[in-house]
């Protein structure tokens, strides 16, 4: 339609899964209810990958809703081209909204060239699930704040066991002789999962998190996490590269054939309906320090946007108390607001997980990625070294170079942040 | 080798029509059997019941004693020309001559060869290169011949295959089936309108009407003595009049009431005196040596050839004779043939 | 067997060998085509909720129309096919009208004409469609068309597929030239022609394009995705598509949308089928 | 002559309409965009033959073509043959036959999703049906040939295999093409050639494939075209273009991820270009070889043309 | 309305082949020109070329005075029955029949009702709802024709309308299209091979060979006055003898060089004596009451047509009698009749 809508009418473009619309819908609803004479007009994208198509061609096509909701990861390409309005000036102007009510480290990853750029709606960080029922069967003790990854490669050698209940060594079915029916540990071989391990370890992934120009792996921090890492494989506690294309960690673990599995917030909802055992989940292991990585989504306010107060008016709605809570009893994500993470809509008591607690506990060690507007590129190309790396066992130093020598130029072309 | 033809009890039906009904039908080897019969009588159905491309609803068809009702037309070992002179669209003249040959292996300097030779009998030598869509009607019907004619099949099956032919091209085509039928000794079914065509190529003529055999016989057979109204009717150009036996012509012996008699126009002298009945030239036609006359005879179309020298005008009265020798008899009630003592005198 | 292709058809009623054995390919061609499709089916009678699994049992324990009822609600299935329904049913016929028309003006102009048309054709084939999103989108943004359901029916002006025009084109140059010479005799015009004769004559070629066309337009996802925005517009492989992104305990309410959304294609296909066959040929008439 | 001319230009008009407005100026504007940085956000930059040089550095890209032309070398081929076959057995009407050909298209009426998905079931290294089946008759985790069983998601080869396979059961479109023309042909031809006691090889040889042979050009013809884009269904879904760097990664899923994921619009209109050129030139190739087979008599591709 | 025609220079190349070569004509309004000529004479060409259906490479083709060479066949108000009668597949008989006057905007009704009497007039009428691929090859040209017969153009043009049905049948459409050309005055041009069609039917008979025309005249002239040797070889079914002018027969005055005599078989007597020429029998096709014997006379092949009753057996050696007013002259250079002053006496 191209009649012009209301000045109070506000367009909001977001992505979920149903139930995340839903949610959305009914944030929507609520706020229409609270401020008579509002209308949201919801976008709704299914996918993330979706909402990218639609946010750069409505840009593109002068088209661009006023409010829409992005990860961290991929909202530099737009700050950068300058297609953001700055929050800094209404958030300092505000009523109801103050800076000092969310998690500062989520703020900060949407902070760019001095600017609050957008607002993040959630912080989420990794943690490792685990199927407490399988802990408990074969006696081994559940994970503690403050575990080494050596803690976690142990539990997963104990809790790696073949049809009959013994330990195993995992493997090649080829090679190994039995298969393992349950594996010990399961996670992906990607960047952003070994980043927590290298800060922790006291390394950085790249040279510098504020003007990045490529990878900084060959470290001795660095080199140790990823040969632990690698070697995960050799000690036979994950499954191989058939076995997960067959089903993947996350079927496997609600499957009951996986013991631990990292996972950042997003897995909570699925894993809620399992009924087969109990499960819960324990804070990252760590090397020196403790250290983990920011998953966080964010409003971004659109500069295109011809009805910013409007816009804005939603967003203090969106992120009060009432509004965060109603996102956060999905369960799927960590709300970013303060005091609504600390109540029960987030913690919820009597429901899996037991030790939500923990996604907050972390949250002081939290880190970014470092923001250029190539990072998912660099995501994608790192992905497919490491996973070639891991599964079929290449030497450390070639998975160094390898992951130096295809990012360079992706690190070249990017625009750095801040 | 060449092989002879049966067909016992053979029907053939399409949905509601049935196009033959019980044909039975011998065909020694070596014969030219010419099939003659109105528009619609099963003709072209008879020869795709025999060349297997109909599947019979009953009865079975024989080559050379073997029963092929089960077998496909493949495995006949048959060739046919098509009415509608089908040819395939792709090829060239020379391909399509060749084809067969080519289906069967022949090499294809063989092939080729002999399909040029072929397309030299019928007169398209020169068309070799062309495709179906470039010729003109009557050269499409002589390339569909060439094709039929290059094979030596146990049996020739020919539907019409000169009707597009001027009559020069025709005598010589037909010639030309005549040699190549003597020369091969193939047992042959001609289909042709061709009243001349008839006469002149078949060992024998059959009369197919409405699905049946009204007679199988030799040309003079059919000629002197039809064996029924139908194929006195039909068989000439034009056939034989036929008029009650009570009206203006009678037998020697008087009127005759259930019976029609028929004559021949060839057999209708004109200018006769009473007794002969005077009949009234309605219009004449003239072709060429001879002229066609058309008469009204006591409220009866009659018609007469005669030398277009002696011919009338129209509105002539003129006197009708006919010898009683070439009054045939036939029952009005079946339509058969009654058998007459040859009997000399007028008929009046 | 596969090539057993001659003209065997009446006396194959007679005989049965090679009607019977043409049966029992088009049996085994069913089986090799849907039996992996039977797995969407039995997925989806699955229990919602569940943990997901490796591949659905042929026979779930448990069957159960659960999926179905949360497909329709949490998809908006309804509101959806009515949006696709409208796009087919305003997109399919206007396409298949578009094609035939070309088609038919191919056939009859000039060589030079039918060339050069020819060609821009093939080159529009060679077009990646993503490679044309975002133009296209600036197009209907600039006519105020995008969140209407215009930009859905539009394909049908490129006949959905430049394919088909030249579908149309060859099946049309196949009509013996004495029928077009009959319709010059009685001074038709081109319009006439088209509609009295041509197309009549080559209905197997229409009611297989028709069904093509369906299926295109009833799949179309890169489309309504960037063009839609409102939800009450979607059409249901957008919906469908929501479904998709449902964590993998939902699976089966995503592969009921997908079951249903695939039964009306169903229909049509087996509607357009029993089309192909009738040919005024000999041939088909038996 | 003039009205009929005029009236046939009209009758086109609708189609060149859409042809130019739809495709053709929005494939300008975009290969326009190829000499540009352009990422939809802001304003682009005219870079000249900067994204071409980066092309031919890119190992994506490099990975990527190869696919695709072995994609193409294998997929068209057996597709067409395929789809033949199918609309040969098909095209008579025989009990069962209407099924058929129903299931035949139907593959292409699943929601690509729920078809990818599928597959994922399908071809599971372990537990899928596929590789179950192939187990049937062999002993100690082998195939009845006594090979391992096909790693699909795993292996490079094996999972380009995969991804043809999942192509052959997407030729809807040929079979129903293949299955009109087929009908059209006059059954005239077929009598002559069943009289002179042809082969079912050799009716095949001599009369169905030439009659049919404007149609298989042109489906030959759009099969290259598409092969290079339909590949993107199945790889996005099934393989993701893996198994890494880039066994199934092919130039549609670069083109697709550049634009919509990465956002250099810019980039991916080269892809595009490089992609039209790959095409353009396959059907150069194809054209030659088409008309040395139509000229060296195997086949009649010239059909008559009604008279105007 | 009916309107004359009139050719002006016409030409007609299709690529390499010319089909028409300069065809001057004028067929006055109400006329029936019949054309006759061998198979690829350019006959159907000529015909289209008249429709309009394909363009004349050179000349003028007018209708009631007015130039029509650069105008729609639509708009040239003929009507036409093709050679492979062709029908359109998709519609019944009867809307093949009604299918122009629907065009025309006829109403369904009156369409239908019309088609039903051109059907009847064709003997169809029971045909009325078969498609054309049920039907025969002579129903399916009696359906072309009744096609054809129910407009009321400016000219008829057909193109061998009768060449698939049976002789009896023949004679009834012939005599019907007479009668439809009579009332209505149509001018029409009609192509046919049958020689006593083209007699009986023609009021002119134009003879066209290798695109061009040799002789238009009246029956009577064609057949009794053939302007060249190659329409006296044509016309006649079969045509004239043509014999050297030194050959064993001579004209009256003698042996004579550089020229050809032409006899018709008609009026060869057999059984002369001597100085008649003495010919051997080689065949004789006996067809109804008269027999077609082949001879050799003095080397040379010659057919002579007598009464059945009267033939020779092959083998016999029989005196050839021919009188000299049936002996026609040609040149042999350019073969163009000589014409002879009506002299009596006996060639020999
Ligand atoms: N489409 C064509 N392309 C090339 N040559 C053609 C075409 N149609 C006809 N001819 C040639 O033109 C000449 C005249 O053809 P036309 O059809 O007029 O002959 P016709 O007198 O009707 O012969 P027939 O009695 O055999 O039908 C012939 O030599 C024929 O081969
Ligand atoms: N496909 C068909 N379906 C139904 N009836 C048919 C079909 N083909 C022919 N007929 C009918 O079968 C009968 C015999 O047809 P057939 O073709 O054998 O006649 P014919 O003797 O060859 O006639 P003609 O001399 O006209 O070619 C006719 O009445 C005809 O209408
Ligand atoms: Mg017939
Ligand atoms: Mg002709």
């Amino acid at each position: 339609g191209d009649a012009e809508p209301a000045a109070d009418t506000v367009s909001l473009l977001v992505a979920g899964t149903p139930d995340e619309l839903a949610a959305y819908r009914s944030l929507a609803a609520e706020y229409q209810k609270a401020s008579p004479g509002a209308t949201v007009n919801l976008i709704e994208a299914s996918s993330a990958k979706d909402l990218m198509t639609r946010v750069s061609t409505s840009v593109a096509g002068n088209a661009a809703p006023d409010l829409f909701l992005i990860n961290y990861r991929n909202y530099g390409q737009f700050a950068v081209k300058g297609a953001l309005a700055p929050l800094t000036a209404r958030l300092a102007a505000s009523g109801s909204l103050h800076e000092r009510d969310f998690y500062p480290q989520a703020m900060g990853a949407f902070r760019w060239g001095g600017e609050q750029m957008c607002l993040p709606q959630n912080i989420s960080s990794l943690a490792v699930y685990y199927n407490r029922s399988l802990f408990q069967k074969y006696e081994v003790a559940e994970p503690v704040a403050g575990w080494h990854w050596n803690d976690l490669v142990a539990t997963a050698q104990a809790l790696t066991r073949d049809a009959g209940g013994r330990t195993v060594k995992a493997g090649d079915p080829e090679t190994a002789g039995v298969p393992a029916a349950v594996h010990g540990l399961g996670v992906a071989p990607e960047l952003i999962r070994l980043a927590p391990l290298i800060w922790s370890n006291g390394g950085d992934i790249v040279d510098d998190p504020a003007k990045p120009t490529r990878l900084t792996l060959d470290t001795p921090e660095a080199r140790q996490v990823i040969q632990d890492f690698l070697d995960l494989t050799k000690v036979g506690v994950v499954p191989s590269d058939v076995e997960v294309e067959a089903q993947d960690y996350e079927a496997r673990f609600a499957a009951g054939k996986l013991a631990m599995f990292v996972s950042s917030r997003r897995v909570t909802t699925a894993f809620r309906a399992i009924t087969g055992f109990e499960w819960d989940v324990a804070p990252l292991p760590q090397y020196r320090s403790p250290a983990n990585i920011l998953h966080s989504d964010a409003y971004c306010m659109t500069k295109a946007s011809s009805r910013q107060d409007a816009a804005w008016r939603f967003l203090e709605y969106a992120l009060s108390d009432p509004g965060a809570a109603l996102m956060a009893r999905t369960g799927r994500t960590v709300p970013s607001r303060i005091s609504v993470a600390t109540s029960p809509a987030f913690l919820s008591p009597g429901t899996p997980p037991a030790r939500s607690q923990i996604f907050l506990d972390t949250i002081p060690a939290l880190r970014p990625v470092p923001t250029i507007s190539t990072w998912p590129e660099i995501e994608d190309a790192t992905g497919k070294v490491l996973e070639n790396a891991f599964f079929h066992g290449d030497p450390l130093d070639k998975v160094i170079a390898d992951l130096d020598a295809a990012t360079r130029p992706v690190f070249a072309r990017g625009t750095a942040a801040r | 080798m060449t092989a002879g033809l049966r067909l016992r009890g053979v029907s053939l039906s399409r949905g509601a029509v049935t196009a033959l009904r019980g044909i039975d039908l011998a065909v020694p080897r070596g014969e030219l059997l010419v099939v003659l019969g109105p528009s619609g009588a099963g003709k072209s159905s008879l020869l795709r019941a025999i060349a297997g491309l109909d599947p019979v609803t009953a009865g079975t068809v024989a080559i050379g004693g073997r029963d092929v009702t089960a077998q496909r037309p493949g495995q006949r070992n048959v060739s046919m020309v098509f009415q509608n002179h089908s040819l395939l669209p792709h090829l060239t003249v020379a391909d399509n001559i060749a084809f067969g040959d080519r289906i069967r292996g022949a090499g294809h300097r063989a092939a080729a060869a002999r399909a040029a030779q072929a397309a030299a009998t019928v007169g398209c030598q020169d068309l070799l290169a062309r495709r179906p869509h470039q010729l003109s009607g009557g050269e499409r019907q002589r390339v569909a011949l060439a094709r039929a004619l290059v094979r030596e099949p146990d049996v020739f099956l020919l539907d019409e295959p000169l009707a597009n032919l001027d009559a020069e091209l025709r005598l010589r085509m037909r010639t030309e089936i005549r040699a190549v039928h003597d020369r091969l000794g193939t047992t042959t079914v001609y289909v042709t309108h061709d009243q001349s065509e008839a006469m002149a190529l078949g060992d024998r003529i059959a009369v197919l009407r409405d699905g049946r055999f009204e007679q199988v016989g030799t040309p003079d057979e059919v000629w002197r003595q039809p064996r029924t109204r139908h194929v006195a009717a039909f068989v000439g150009a034009p056939g034989m009049n036929l008029l009650p036996g009570d009206g203006p012509l009678t037998l020697p012996g008087g009127p005759a009431t259930g019976v029609e008699l028929g004559v021949r126009p060839e057999h209708v002298t004109l200018g006769g005196t009473p007794p002969d009945p005077l009949g009234e030239v309605e219009r004449v036609e003239v072709l060429g040596e001879d002229a066609l006359v058309h008469l009204t005879v006591g409220g009866h179309p009659l018609l007469a050839r005669v030398p277009a020298a002696a011919r009338p005008a129209p509105g002539d009265r003129v006197g009708i004779g006919v010898a009683a020798e070439h009054l045939h008899v036939f029952d009005t009630a079946t339509g058969e043939r009654v058998p007459q003592p040859t009997a000399a005198g007028r008929a009046g | 067997m596969v090539w057993h292709d001659f003209a065997a058809k009446r006396r194959s009623t007679v005989r049965g060998v090679p009607q019977r054995r043409r049966t029992y390919g088009a049996v085994a061609v069913t089986l090799l085509f849907t039996a992996p499709l039977a797995l969407l089916v039995t997925g989806s009678l699955r229990e919602p909720g569940l943990p997901p699994v490796v591949a659905p049992p042929l026979l779930p324990d448990d069957p159960g129309l659960t999926a179905y009822q949360q497909a329709i609600t949490h998809g908006d299935l309804v509101r959806a096919a009515a949006n696709s329904m409208l796009v087919a049913a305003v997109g399919v016929p206007l396409s298949l009208l578009v094609a035939s028309l070309a088609g038919f003006a191919l056939a009859r102009l000039p060589r030079l004409v039918t060339g050069t048309v020819i060609a821009l054709s093939v080159l529009a084939m060679m077009v990646p469609a993503t490679a044309l999103l975002l133009p296209r989108f600036v197009l209907f943004r600039t006519l105020h068309l995008t969140d209407t359901l215009v930009p859905l029916v539009a394909p049908a002006l490129i006949a959905t597929s430049p394919l088909y025009p030249l579908i149309y084109y060859l099946a049309f140059r196949a009509i013996p030239a004495d029928s077009y010479d009959l319709c010059r005799l009685a001074d038709l015009t081109p319009m006439q022609t088209w509609r009295r004769m041509a197309l009549p004559q080559v209905q197997p070629v229409t009611a297989g394009l028709a069904a093509l066309t369906f299926v295109l337009t009833w799949s179309n996802l890169l489309d309504p995705m960037v063009y839609l925005y409102d939800r009450a517009a979607f059409t249901l492989p957008l919906a469908l598509r929501a479904l998709a992104a449902m964590d993998p305990h939902n699976q089966p309410v995503f592969l009921a949308g997908a079951v249903l959304t695939t039964l009306p294609t169903l229909l049509v296909l087996g509607i357009a089928q029993r089309r192909f066959l009738h040919s005024y040929a000999p041939e088909g008439a038996s | 002559m003039d009205r009929d001319r005029r009236q046939l230009l009209l009758m086109l008009l609708p189609y060149l309409v859409g042809l130019v407005a739809l495709v053709l100026l929005p494939a300008v504007a975009t290969m326009a965009m190829a000499f540009t940085e352009s990422d939809l956000i802001a304003t682009s930059r005219f870079v000249g033959l900067a994204n071409f040089v980066e092309l031919t550095r890119d190992p994506a890209v490099r990975a990527a073509v190869g696919n695709s032309l072995s994609y193409l070398a294998v997929s068209v081929p057996l597709r067409l043959v395929l789809a033949v076959g199918l609309a040969l057995l098909l095209h008579r009407r025989a009990r069962a036959a209407g099924t058929a050909r129903v299931a035949v298209l139907l593959p292409g009426a699943v929601p690509e999703l729920a078809y990818g998905l599928m597959w994922l079931w399908l071809l599971n290294p372990i537990q899928g049906p596929v590789n179950q089946l192939l187990l049937l008759g062999g002993e100690g985790g082998r195939t009845m040939f006594g090979t391992l069983p096909p790693q699909w998601l795993t292996d490079p080869e094996d999972a380009r295999a995969g991804i043809v396979l999942m192509s052959l059961f997407t030729i809807g479109e040929t079979f129903v093409i293949v299955l009109t023309a087929r009908l059209a042909l006059p059954p005239e031809a077929y009598e002559l050639a069943e009289l002179e006691g042809a082969r079912a090889g050799q009716v095949l040889r001599r009369v169905t494939l030439p009659l049919l042979a404007p149609v298989l050009a042109v489906l030959v013809l759009r099969d290259t075209l598409m092969s290079l884009q339909a590949s993107f269904v199945p790889t996005l879904v099934v393989t993701g273009g893996g198994p890494p760097p880039y066994a199934t990664t092919y130039l549609s899923l670069v083109l697709y991820q550049d634009a919509f994921e990465y956002l250099r619009y810019g980039y991916a209109a080269a892809v595009a270009a490089l992609m039209l050129g790959l095409t353009a030139v396959a059907v150069l190739i194809q054209w030659r070889l088409l008309r040395r087979w139509a000229s060296s008599g195997a086949v009649g591709v010239e059909v008559r043309r009604p008279g105007n």
